[in-house]
């Protein structure tokens, strides 16, 4: 155990009194309330958690935040579990169950470590240069053994149990970080009255406050963090978000974030487990702190070797130590002075120190500890944990240091992703040899404190200040500043040092084990802008993006071109800033409700009727009525065209769309947006209409009903009622505005009833009121609005898909499932018979009349044999271009199809030939669109477009489906299978 | 008088009704809505003195109610049925206004709360992407309800209406109630 | 001296001091025989047919940045040919036979993986339309198999099959498709055609080009005048930007396309499944990330970067068609300039301007086309014949109305 | 990205769909011909800059706008009525 007393961490942050059992890798532990995972760990001597991406190297936790490259666990089990975690951002809580990941046998006796054996073997890009000999190799060998190989932690392969929401939010002003810089500028703006977000992703605010141990006021810090949290959550303009993560900077000020509602809890219970937020701000804040840096060094990747701040943030704010044994000395390596801040916090606590390695020649101890001026680590020892050190002094004498911990101090690298969003480069700092932001980050995005360079507490606290007062100047309010709290300076005096040179391997990205040694090679070969090397060598881009590697390796390639950091660059940062769940991307429903469904007025009539339902776009429509005694589909489906073949159908078309057109130039209006004329239309009398797009191609048909002057009802195919009123306000606003026209959908308002069948006359007889619906009186194509059923509000059309007599009948919405019952009842001694989607489809391929599978924005009128409906006398939307040559000439047209073996099937999708030619895309001559078995003509028909079709009539062509072993002869026939002088529809 | 029986856009004889802590989702089936459509530009009428508001409000008059659905368009709102009768026929009479009966187009859920403003706001935060002053009290718009496009009304600080398009009934009942059934989680220092 | 495993032992054993450079960095000649503008993918496969199959070796590719750093670094790297209409098919299906030698054709590894791509089918029209697509697909020899539910649930039984909005009723399989690394294929490109002698000159960007009498002579860069006999532009997204330097106005709108990868998993997911009802296709690489994708952003954009809902609408599409991906965590996120044309099919033509010759309008379909985009541009600018299998892909087809549009989407790119 | 509808202020892009170019606008007349025509349904100017663009509010008011954004940065620099602008005849 490692957990320092309680005497010499009276101020840790940790909850002695609320002790947590957890395990990891089935073992039992303890930790506290306030723990990570990590602390936790350490806490009870764990020094070795995991294994390194490429060469199974045993790793220990290396930093204190979400940059942790190293320590990635699989957290919770079953269902639940989560790979790829880091043991540093996971909040301890009773019964946590961890395990570690990518190895073969245990994590101490990992198989998959001969990898490092094979080191040189593996250098970077190898796998581009080899596994191409013999070419069926790589399929069936090489690549399942890399893909077993590659990976990290595994997915349960189950369902995610847990709920997750989205919210919006549109503050004044989002501060992004609640470290000393955040807690400056929320308080500065909180105070001013402005609306504020203070998001932080660590569930406790104070970020670095939290970890230096230091005084503000001559009180601990947390004391002050403490007051100004209380401030600002007993304000109500103040809206404080812990635990949740900034992720993505987007236009126009809006911020993704991540809130981790409930993944400190064992289960979320009636809670969301996380939530999306979308963050609109007028302005925001970044202050988003610093991730150090480390250096590498011969075998710097042993567990035990760590950042120092990170070291110094276990033992201030947890109270922990990563040693194996508490009285294992810690050895620091730096750079800068901040490495001697971590060495006098240990000595605070207790902490056996074996000195500082300072590169920087007269370098000083800033207390009672050895420090070795202008001297370097070279090399580590230590299997599964560190153990000793080996230190080149600055007379070149090399030595080594017995240690348990060696915690690195390179500098700090300003977490300037966010500001790098809208690809905006940061630029490089010679004084502190950091990137800072960019002058072009996000519009509104400002940066404060460490983030952009004010690293030490003093700086922070007043760049937070000043970063909201700019804020709010530019939003017009105007600020009192807040009293600065007393803090002492924290010099760096850093003088660059980015690797130490030497022949072993010396690990810059931790995680996908890139060495120095991989970026000389990357150099070496000529892929030397960064976007290459990162390309070649796979640096940073493993789950910690690379926040501790980018830069350094940046480094090592300025020194190795010359060319310097500057003019080196760095990669584009992109969105995410740390990992997020796809459960939370994809928040909601994922299931039945995944998107809203629409249900037609008579749907609960066709569930309680044996209805099977299908998808129609957003809808779902009956497919058929399966009646007792019917096994097969067929059955079904056979009998309702039957019926209405013979007697009378009943079908809710309610989903086709419906538009209310009205206006004083609304039939002019018409006459341009469908090619074939309404303005001679008189009222009481429906037209079929062919609409085009505007680049002459057939895009949606209908009809459209003139119910008075002035005012018309258009009907659209179901898919493309939302289109087609999207078309059309087009016109009326952008094409025609002069035009005194409105238009209202009404798809919704009224529940439409197709009445179909020889008998359907005498069924609406029995329902309407009082109306004549003789041939005479109510002829084929007429409309009418009437009452139903005793003074019920109705609209009759008399139009027919089926080419039997046939009505649509509409009436308001709610009275829809009654309409329904109410006509199956009065039509039971004609046989009335419901039909679902799959009788419609038969009835109207059997009519020949074309739908989606004809209309399907490839075809044009002609092919439709509707040519003659583009009028050549007016301006219509896509008349001009229908009159191109290769439109005009395309000489595809619709035909009928039937099997010449009377028992032979014609599948939709067949592409069609003549006889006797060789089959290929050479002789391709068409394809069938829609297929299936009539009843009426009692074999398989279909409809297709054929070449020259309409003079090929009697002709027998091939219909072949390769995809499923078939070469069927059929007949070309015309394209109406029934009726084809109509006479049915007009009796 | 038909003797047809309505059924409501759930498919339930009666209203459907839901608590969820402080707010109570009810379905408004006696609402009656009718389209009001004039030639962009011109005066909008007055139909029996009923102000039709500006563009995202939502406006409150003597036995109904107004709101702005677009330019040149609104819906007027009552549950009065002579009421309607006697508006739909000032609307015809009015120079250069269009009806269209839209009573039997959308299904309206009535969310009310007997906490004050604070459970509305906190519903409306995860349902819709609108700054709290475009959902503000008098205000009306038509707008993205996860995936479904909706309307949605502040008829008061503690009450609000959404309104659906019918066939979509089943969906905004499903979306409200999950939502608000959803605690809203408290950030905790 | 050549890559092989050989090699790599050999290099492991001395210190890895025997690797050269992949390509030169030479400095531009003042006159070339051809040259590219673009160093993509397009650009360096062209510059290498021109070299290998037409013997064209006084060829340069003048690339802006880092040759590859365009959407040949920035797609989802699936390779297939399986579409519908003459005009594309057989010029995907001689892309997708390249595919199948690159490692041996280019003696680099750039990890072509058969390993299948499957469209989900949701309703029986959309299996009457896959059956016409698969159909066309048998008949260039591309192959393809029609799956029903139960061999879909064999193969990939993850899926979610039981609560499904759009339910899963089978999907259309293509063996042959797969992925390929995105880079790799630039880099084996670059590395065969600079030892072929072409000239590869990064940070060289066009800034004009000198056009005398509608005769293009050379092009005006940021490194100096590049004199030509012809110039070949294969910039995709930077289409128009740079057409627009010869006068020339294109029917193509230039989007953004997102694609997103997983931090590194076990294996889960064999090949390629796209999920057409939800926007959203996935794949995962060999180092372990789910790679996947959606919709175009739907705006026109040279940012390079999108926004949130378009990341929202993809991960609920996978979700909803794999709900055992909830766990997984995005890692990255960028976005890709996609010059989509007006009928979601490419240009590959001669122009107005003479000695000028055109090839984009990729959409997001550029990549799987990288080897045939190549070969048949270099035929093109070594013959001024269009190649048989792109014949299709003219200028004037728009105009004259001859269109490949494969989704019947019209004349509106972000419906494409 | 947000759109300021010129009605009803900042609203979320998602409430729009996107047709392009507002050149759109500018629809020839039937007697200019197919080259006329070809040339407005087909050809863009695609700037990599300020974009005056067609955006439907179908989530919304059902207005179409004219959105004048800056394609590089995805700055909006206004955004009016489409029938305005028609009507105004600055298209």
């Amino acid at each position: 155990m490692s957990r320092l007393d309680l005497s010499q961490s009276r101020d840790a942050l940790i909850d002695r009194n609320r002790p947590l059992s957890f395990t990891f890798d089935g073992r039992p532990y303890q930790g506290f309330a306030g723990d990570t995972l990590a602390s936790a760990l350490m806490a009870n001597g764990v020094q070795l958690v995991g294994r390194s991406f490429k060469y199974h190297r045993p790793r220990g936790i290396f930093s204190a935040g979400s940059e942790e490259p190293n320590a990635l666990v699989t957290l919770r089990s079953g269902a639940r579990a989560e790979p790829n975690t880091r043991a540093t951002m996971v909040e301890l809580f009773d019964g946590l169950e961890a395990g570690s990941q990518n190895h073969v046998g245990g994590l101490k006796h990992d198989l998959m470590a001969v990898n490092d054996l094979a080191a040189p073997f593996l250098s970077a890009g190898f796998y581009y240069k080899t596994f191409m000999w013999p070419r069926a190799f790589w399929e069936k060998l090489y690549e399942p053994a890399i893909r077993r190989a590659a990976g990290l932690g595994k997915l349960s392969m189950q369902a995610d149990p847990d709920s997750y929401d989205r919210g919006y939010l549109h503050p004044d002003l989002l501060v992004i970080g609640a470290g000393a810089a955040g807690l400056m500028a929320a308080l500065t703006a909180a105070r001013a009255g402005a609306e504020v977000v203070l998001a932080d992703e660590d569930a406790r605010m104070g970020g670095r406050l939290l970890a230096e141990g230091g005084l503000l006021d001559g009180a601990p810090a947390t004391q002050w963090v403490a007051q100004v949290l209380d401030e600002l959550a007993a304000l109500p303009n103040v809206r404080l978000m812990p635990r949740t993560t900034v992720f993505g900077v987007y236009d126009h000020g809006i911020y993704g974030a991540v809130e981790r509602v409930s993944d400190h809890l064992p289960t979320p219970g009636t809670r969301v487990r996380q939530t999306l937020w979308r963050i609109t701000a007028k302005r925001a804040i970044m202050a988003t702190g610093a991730t150090e840096r480390h250096i590498p060094f011969a075998d710097n990747d042993r567990p035990g070797v760590l950042l120092s701040g990170s070291l110094r943030a276990y033992a201030n704010r947890w109270g922990v130590t990563p040693q194996a044994r508490a009285t294992d000395p810690v050895l620091i390596f730096t750079n800068n002075d901040d490495g001697h801040r971590t060495a006098q916090s240990l000595l605070a606590r207790g902490v056996p120190l074996a000195g500082v390695v300072d590169s920087r020649s007269g370098a000083r101890s800033l207390g009672e500890y050895t420090t070795h001026a202008g001297a370097m680590v070279t090399g580590t020892k230590g299997r599964h944990g560190l153990r000793r050190v080996q230190i080149r002094t600055a007379d070149g004498r090399d030595s080594w240091i017995p240690c348990g911990v060696l915690g690195v101090a390179g500098g700090w690298n300003p977490n300037v992703q966010l500001a790098s969003h809208h690809r905006g480069r940061p630029v490089w700092d010679r004084e502190r040899l950091t990137f800072l932001p960019g002058p072009d980050g996000p519009a509104g995005l400002i940066p404060a404190g460490a983030a952009c360079g004010h690293g030490s507490t003093i700086a922070a606290l007043a760049d937070g200040r000043r970063a909201a007062q700019t804020a709010l100047a530019q939003l017009d309010r105007t600020a009192t500043a807040p009293a600065l709290p007393q803090a002492e300076e924290e010099p760096s005096a850093i003088a660059a040092l980015w690797h130490v040179p030497g022949k072993r391997r010396a690990w810059v990205d931790l995680q996908n084990d890139v060495t120095v040694k991989d970026i000389k090679l990357s150099h070496q070969e000529n892929m030397r802008s960064v976007e290459h090397m990162k390309r070649w060598t796979t640096l940073g881009m493993a789950t910690d993006q690379g926040k501790t590697s980018n830069v350094t390796a940046l480094a090592v390639m300025a020194e190795l071109t010359g060319n310097g950091i500057a003019r080196t660059g760095t990669t584009v940062f992109r969105p995410p800033y740390t990992p997020v769940a796809l459960s939370v991307l994809g928040g909601g429903d994922t299931g039945a409700n995944f998107r809203p469904r629409r249900l037609t007025p008579t749907h609960h009539w066709a569930e309680a009727n044996g209805a099977t339902f299908v998808e129609v776009g957003q809808w779902m429509r009956a497919q058929w009525y399966a009646q007792s005694g019917e096994t097969h589909w067929r059955q079904s489906v056979d009998r309702e065209a039957r019926a209405v073949r013979s007697a009378v159908g009943l079908c809710d078309v309610t989903t086709l769309g419906k538009i209310d057109v009205q206006g004083p130039d609304a039939a002019t209006f018409l006459d341009r947006i469908y090619a074939n004329t309404i303005s001679t239309l008189k009222p009481g009398r429906v037209r079929y209409g062919l609409m085009l797009r505007e680049d002459g191609f057939v895009y949606d048909d209908g009809t459209c009903a003139c119910l008075g002057d002035g005012h018309y009802v258009v009907t659209t195919t179901t898919g493309n009622a939302g289109l087609v009123f999207q078309r059309m306000e087009f016109a009326r606003q952008c094409l025609w505005p002069e035009l005194d026209v409105t238009l209202i959908s009404t798809t919704d308002a009224w529940a439409q009833i197709a009445v179909a069948g020889p008998k359907s006359r005498a069924l609406l007889e029995r329902v309407v009121d009082g109306v004549d619906l003789s041939n005479d009186a109510f002829p084929f194509m007429a409309c009418a609005a009437l009452t139903v059923c005793g003074g019920l509000p109705a609209r009759l059309f008399r139009i027919s898909f089926s080419g039997e007599l046939a009505y649509e009948l509409a009436v308001p919405a709610r009275y829809g499932h009654a309409l329904m019952e109410r006509l199956m009842e009065r039509g039971a001694d004609l046989g009335v018979t419901p039909y679902g989607t799959e009788a419609l489809a038969v009835l109207r391929i059997e009519k020949g009349h074309a739908a989606g599978a004809e209309l399907n924005g490839q075809t044009t009128a002609a092919m439709l044999g509707l040519g003659r409906m583009v009028s050549a006398k007016k301006d219509a939307i896509g008349a001009v271009m229908s009159r191109r040559e290769g439109l005009a000439g395309d000489s595809r047209r619709l035909v009928g199809l039937q099997p010449v073996d009377p028992a032979g099937k014609l599948p939709a999708g067949a592409h069609l030939f003549a006889e006797g030619v060789a089959q290929g895309l050479a002789t391709d001559e068409g394809w069938i669109t829609s297929a299936c078995y009539s009843p009426h003509v009692e074999s398989y028909i279909a409809l297709g477009f054929l070449d020259r079709g309409d003079q090929r009539l009697g002709e027998v062509i091939r219909c072949a489906n390769p995809l499923e072993g078939q070469d069927i002869p059929a007949r070309v026939v015309p394209a109406h299978f029934v009726d084809p002088e109509g006479g049915r529809l007009r009796d | 008088m038909t003797d047809l029986i309505p059924m409501g856009p759930l498919g339930t004889p009666d209203p459907a009704r839901a608590t969820h802590g402080a707010l109570t989702l009810t379905e408004n089936t006696a609402l009656m809505l009718i389209a009001v459509a004039t030639r962009p530009g011109t005066p909008a009428p007055h139909p029996l003195g009923l102000h039709l508001p500006g563009p995202g409000l939502w406006s409150q008059g003597q036995g109904a109610a107004a709101f702005w659905t677009g330019p040149g368009q609104w819906m007027i709102e009552t549950d009065v049925p002579d009421h309607a009768e006697r508006l739909r026929d000032a609307i015809r009479s009015a120079p250069g206004a269009r009806l269209t009966e839209q009573s039997d187009g959308w299904i309206c859920v009535e969310v009310t709360s007997d906490a004050g403003a604070a459970p509305i706001r906190a519903l409306l935060e995860r349902l819709v992407n609108l700054s709290p002053d475009q959902v503000a009290p008098g205000h009306a718009t038509r707008t993205l309800l996860h995936h479904l496009g909706c309307i949605v009304i502040r008829r008061g600080e503690d009450h609000l209406a959404v309104l659906a398009p019918r066939s979509a009934a089943g969906s905004l009942w499903h979306l409200l109630s999950e939502t608000a059934s959803r605690q809203v989680p408290v950030a905790t220092v | 001296m050549g890559f092989s495993g050989f090699r790599v032992i050999k290099e492991a054993l001395t210190g890895h001091r025997g690797w050269g450079p992949l390509w030169r960095d030479p400095a531009p000649r003042a006159q070339y025989d051809i040259v590219i503008v673009g160093g993509g993918g397009h650009g360096l496969a062209t510059a290498y047919f021109l070299a290998k199959l037409y013997g064209r070796h006084r060829v340069a590719v003048l690339e802006k940045g880092w040759l590859g750093g365009g959407n040949i670094g920035r797609n989802t790297t699936i390779i297939r040919s399986n579409y519908l209409l003459p005009g594309n098919q057989p010029f995907y299906e001689l892309s997708m036979q390249h595919w199948e030698r690159q490692e041996q054709d280019l003696n680099f590894n750039s990890m072509v993986s058969q390993r299948g791509i499957i469209n989900l089918i949701h309703s029986d029209a959309q299996r009457d339309s896959f059956r016409r697509r698969g159909n066309s697909m048998m008949l260039t020899g591309a192959g393809a198999r029609l799956l029903d539910r139960d061999a879909l649930r064999q193969m990939v039984p993850f899926l979610n099959y039981d609560n499904a909005r759009f339910p899963i009723k089978g999907g259309l399989m293509q063996t042959r498709a797969g992925t390929a690394r995105h880079d790799g294929v630039a880099w084996g490109y670059a590395r065969a055609a600079d030892r072929m002698g072409v000239d590869i000159i990064q940070n060289c960007e066009v800034t004009g080009f000198r056009i005398e009498g509608g005769q293009v002579r050379g092009v005006e860069t940021s490194r100096g005048y590049i004199g030509a006999g012809k110039v070949g532009v294969a910039v995709a997204g930077s289409s128009g930007r740079v057409m627009a330097m010869a006068g020339l106005r294109l029917p193509i709108e230039s989007h953004v396309l997102q694609a997103f990868v997983t931090e590194g998993l076990k294996p889960v997911i064999p090949g390629v499944i796209t999920f057409g009802a939800g926007h959203f296709y996935i794949s995962q690489s060999d180092k372990g990330g789910l790679v996947f994708g959606g919709d175009i952003d739907g705006y026109n954009s040279y940012a390079q970067r999108g926004n949130l809902p378009v990341v929202e609408d993809v991960a609920e599409g996978g979700m909803a068609l794999m709900p055992m991906i909830g766990r997984a965590r995005l890692l990255r996120s960028w976005g890709g300039l996609m010059d989509m044309s007006m009928d979601g099919s490419p240009i590959i033509d001669r122009t107005p301007v003479e000695g000028l010759y055109f090839n984009g309008g990729w959409c997001y379909g550029g990549f799987k086309a990288t080897p045939a985009s190549g070969h048949v541009f270099a035929h093109l600018l070594a013959t001024d014949t269009p190649h048989d299998t792109a014949t299709a892909f003219r200028l004037d087809r728009f105009a004259r109305g001859h269109l490949i549009d494969e989704r019947g989407a019209g004349a509106q790119p972000n419906l494409h | 990205m947000l759109i300021p509808h010129p009605l009803l202020g900042l609203r979320d892009a998602q409430e729009f769909t996107y047709l392009g170019d507002a050149a759109l606008l500018n629809r020839p007349d039937p007697a200019a011909g197919e080259a006329a025509f070809a040339d407005y349904v087909y050809l863009r100017d695609n700037p990599a800059s300020v974009h005056r663009e067609l955006w439907f509010h179908e989530q919304g008011d059902r207005s179409w706008l004219v959105v004048t954004r800056n394609t590089l940065t995805h700055e909006i620099l206004g955004a009016e009525l489409a029938r305005d602008v028609k009507l105004g005849g600055t298209a």
